[in-house]
């Protein structure tokens, strides 16, 4: 069964250093909460990959030092402009980056959760994202006559971490329309859920909230962690924050405003 | 020249062009950060009373997808998304985008934020427009320096769809997959053929008279102005503000 | 826009005579008032795709001979014993039959489903199910090191047809937890429906029944069929009538038994 | 022989034999058609006090699956799935199952339903136990007909899983898939090794002497009976009725 953790630092426990980890994209409810205290327990070497593009997690996570190894399709705050810490990161060669585009990364993942070794997908031939991942290959298709397409190797996470509305006592976590969350956990070995709240009640027992609900067997661990997703918004839940997001922009755009950031709001965690 | 009133701005008129390009469509999906193709998108349903779907990806409401963040490209390998929408950092005459660096790729002067969805999207979405508000020579490049997706393929690579226009702040351009090549199809009121050479680093083709753009009608500046900028402000509550003067609301997702 | 049919003959409309027709496995919410109709209305040649298996639905099918071509994993009725009519027609050879096994349809139609021409699948390398199936092929993976991998070309039906608990006016089915029944309408080219009843609201507007609910643009036509699987179960809401599917497996024995239940139960209809 | 109890029935037996089998498992899941591995399944989980996780793939109340009817064999694909049960219409004496038909797979005499998951669970599914009621030279045949799957397969071929057990109405074997044999590891009470040998029509390895399988203690029939046979009942109305006397209820699933 897994673990209902009091503390969310417990409950981060299964990741560690140097492990394979997939995150949510930004608007899929993103666990900021867990992410500040990976930053502050001072995890590092993480290969990050971000399913399928990311925004204020992982611009963090690279600032702080975490990522060794970033596999997405995009990094960006969006309406508050380029992601300053990606920027500076591959501009001087501080993290390894596998560019991918977005489905590419959703098909691995489901190569994962079928447990093949391998997904088709059609686009990428001729682009440069292509020419730059040598783990992905270009075959004829057994199926075509002279018809070259991209196969893309099973990405198995170690750990999928998440946040999501909530969950019951047995691990069942409530995640929605947010489907990707569910191909995450089961690709990965492993899977770190927060929650806005705990159920009262069994979520599978009900077939309406069923149909939203990952099984509690693809769980490690739960926390409790409200507004869990703040400063990024929780889908039918909570807005994003724009207010702090362009202060992030503000302060992350020099090295120094970014230090700044994260004593205020990382180490100390002054606002909320 | 016609000048166009005074009163229309940039994103109006670009939107105005965009949503005419979207015509007769079943479903048009709009990408992360895309304020003026989601204006377009949402002025284009306005227009036809519900047609097409409109999927706003980073929104709640403009969205019928229930099978998570894959649908949209499950969806579109299916042949079902119309209309999309790319731009790039790059944008060179051949149709090829570059939405990733400048310079070499393992050790870049500049790097974008990626390429999203565009490696794939580019390849099965059958109408993809392509905008870019600022036309300049750093923008619309003789030869991009990564290709985040190519503007034409060889005969022999699977491709159901591809570029049909390049939308600037300038002029607007329509693409020719066998020529490999944009046509001027008409300049932007106030500016001019000249300045859109000047400003262009890639060749491409004219006619002899280049039509000036048609300004969005008041009927349509209307319907963007009151109906289509609140629906907006979900989504790009800075743009909506910015140029429609929505006022930020207390709005809870 | 989705037709939503006042007359359920209506909606079958756009399965025509040899169309490729995909059905859901026999606990998934089975249309048989849809397969009733479609029988009396005369339906011939259907190369009949039941995912991954079919009990009651494909056998009536069969007997009545609207099927040229099977595709599934298997037929059975279950605690009522073998299926009479596909049994019978297999030994007599008079339907052509393409034997699969579960995870190989559900993975051909993820291909359709994702637009790609095959997806690869474990298992099957060794098997006679292999041997007979000509449209598959077994190559060397190109991530294995002398590792046979069976690759499955993507299954693209014309019509997909289900029955569920609900829709909404504008075409939007809510399907629950039987997540199949999208990668049916996903893979389809059209989607027709049978549901219980019209809900009365939007069920994408609410988040909790959305995240259950398959949206309108996949969907064809839609038709209310009150107890629209009977004598099937529908989940959640009705079990099975084993009475009456004990009466079928006693009837449907003899080809003569089977065309009195033709007579009593498809063109008279006199029970329910 | 240690004869059973009389009250003993074939099928609790059977059950019990399955549920000693399971052992410390974390995932069990019971297809289609497989009323004696449900029991079996229902009755290791009450014994471990809710581990393992029991999955009857037609069941709504014992059924953890929300990703619809893929996500059982997505799961088995996983490496999540420990044991899995799987029958035949015969079954030979290099493990191979045939659910297809008998004769020629073209002109078959006779038809089975088919081979639903095993072509891939028997070869991802760490523990597959296999069960076949009648044990008679019909059913355990020297060759399978028609290979549904494969006992064993070629070093280079992926497989984590396959059979390591086989029970019938007679006894139970053991799989051993380097010697690509089944031995008999124990007779049920009132029967005997002769009588194995004279119904099975492939060889097999036998101790010198084969010991009697052991009957299900009381405590383990009484949970049989008055706990997990209502709960089967749900799936397996007919069975549950037959086997334990549970009357068909006015369920509603």
């Amino acid at each position: 069964m897994p673990v209902i953790a009091s503390q969310i630092e417990d409950a981060l426990a299964p990741i560690k250093d140097g492990c394979l980890l997939v995150v949510p994209r930004e608007v899929s409810g993103v666990p900021m909460a867990a992410t500040r205290a990976l930053i502050k327990r001072g995890i590092k070497r993480l290969h990050l990959v971000a399913l399928p593009t990311s925004s204020l997690q992982a611009d963090l996570l690279i600032g702080a030092g975490c990522v060794e190894t970033l596999e997405t399709s995009a990094v960006s705050l969006g309406e508050f402009g380029p992601a300053p810490r990606f920027s500076e990161a591959i501009t001087k060669g501080t993290i390894r980056m596998k560019d991918a585009t977005c489905p590419a990364l959703h098909a691995a993942l489901q190569a994962a959760e079928k447990g093949v070794p391998f997904m088709p997908l059609r686009g990428l031939v001729g682009s440069d994202v292509l020419k730059f991942r040598k783990d992905w290959k270009l075959i004829d298709s057994p199926f075509g006559d002279d018809d070259p397409i991209v196969l893309l190797p099973a990405l198995k996470p170690d750990v999928a971490l998440i946040h999501a509305p909530m969950a019951d006592r047995n691990g069942n976590v409530w995640i929605g329309r947010q489907r990707e969350l569910a191909t995450m956990a089961h690709a990965a070995i492993k899977t770190v859920v927060t929650v806005e709240k705990l159920y009262d009640g069994i979520l599978l027992d009900d077939p309406v909230l069923a149909a939203g609900t990952l099984p509690g067997f693809y769980v490690e661990s739960v926390a409790i962690a409200p507004r869990g997703a703040w400063p990024l918004p929780l889908p039918d839940h909570y807005a994003a924050d724009a207010d702090h997001l362009a202060e992030y922009a503000r302060m992350a755009a020099t090295t120094e405003g970014f230090a700044d950031y994260l004593e205020r709001y990382v180490y100390e965690r002054r606002a909320a | 020249m016609n000048g166009a009133p005074p009163d229309i701005r940039d994103e109006e008129l670009l939107s105005s062009v965009i949503a005419d390009l979207i015509g007769d469509s079943r479903h048009v999906a709009v990408g992360n950060a895309s304020p003026i193709p989601a204006t377009a998108a949402l002025l284009a349903r306005e227009r036809g009373k519900g047609k097409p779907y409109v999927s706003l990806l980073q929104s709640r409401k403009h969205n019928f997808f229930t099978d998570g963040a894959r649908e949209l490209f499950d969806c579109a390998g299916q042949g079902r998304i119309d209309v999309f929408f790319l731009s790039g950092g790059q944008i060179d005459g051949e149709g090829n985008i570059n939405l990733v660096s400048i310079g070499e790729y393992d050790n870049p002067k500049v790097r974008f934020p990626g390429s999203f969805g565009s490696s794939y999207l580019y390849y099965v979405v059958p109408k993809v427009i392509l905008f870019r508000v600022e036309h300049s020579r750093r923008t619309l490049v003789e030869k991009v320096d990564f290709i985040s997706a190519p503007g034409v393929s060889a005969p022999n690579v699977f491709r159901t769809g591809g570029p049909v226009a390049l939308v600037t702040n300038r002029c607007f351009f329509s693409f020719d997959p066998k020529r490999k090549r944009f046509r001027l199809d008409s300049v932007h009121p106030e500016h001019t053929v000249e300045e859109v050479i000047e400003n262009t680093a890639f060749d491409f083709d004219r006619p002899a008279q280049v039509p000036t753009t048609t300004p969005p009608s008041p009927a349509t500046l209307k319907l963007m102005r009151e109906t289509v900028a609140p629906q907006l402000a979900e989504v790009y509550p800075q743009f909506a503000a910015q140029v429609f003067g929505v006022g930020k609301t207390a709005f809870t997702d």
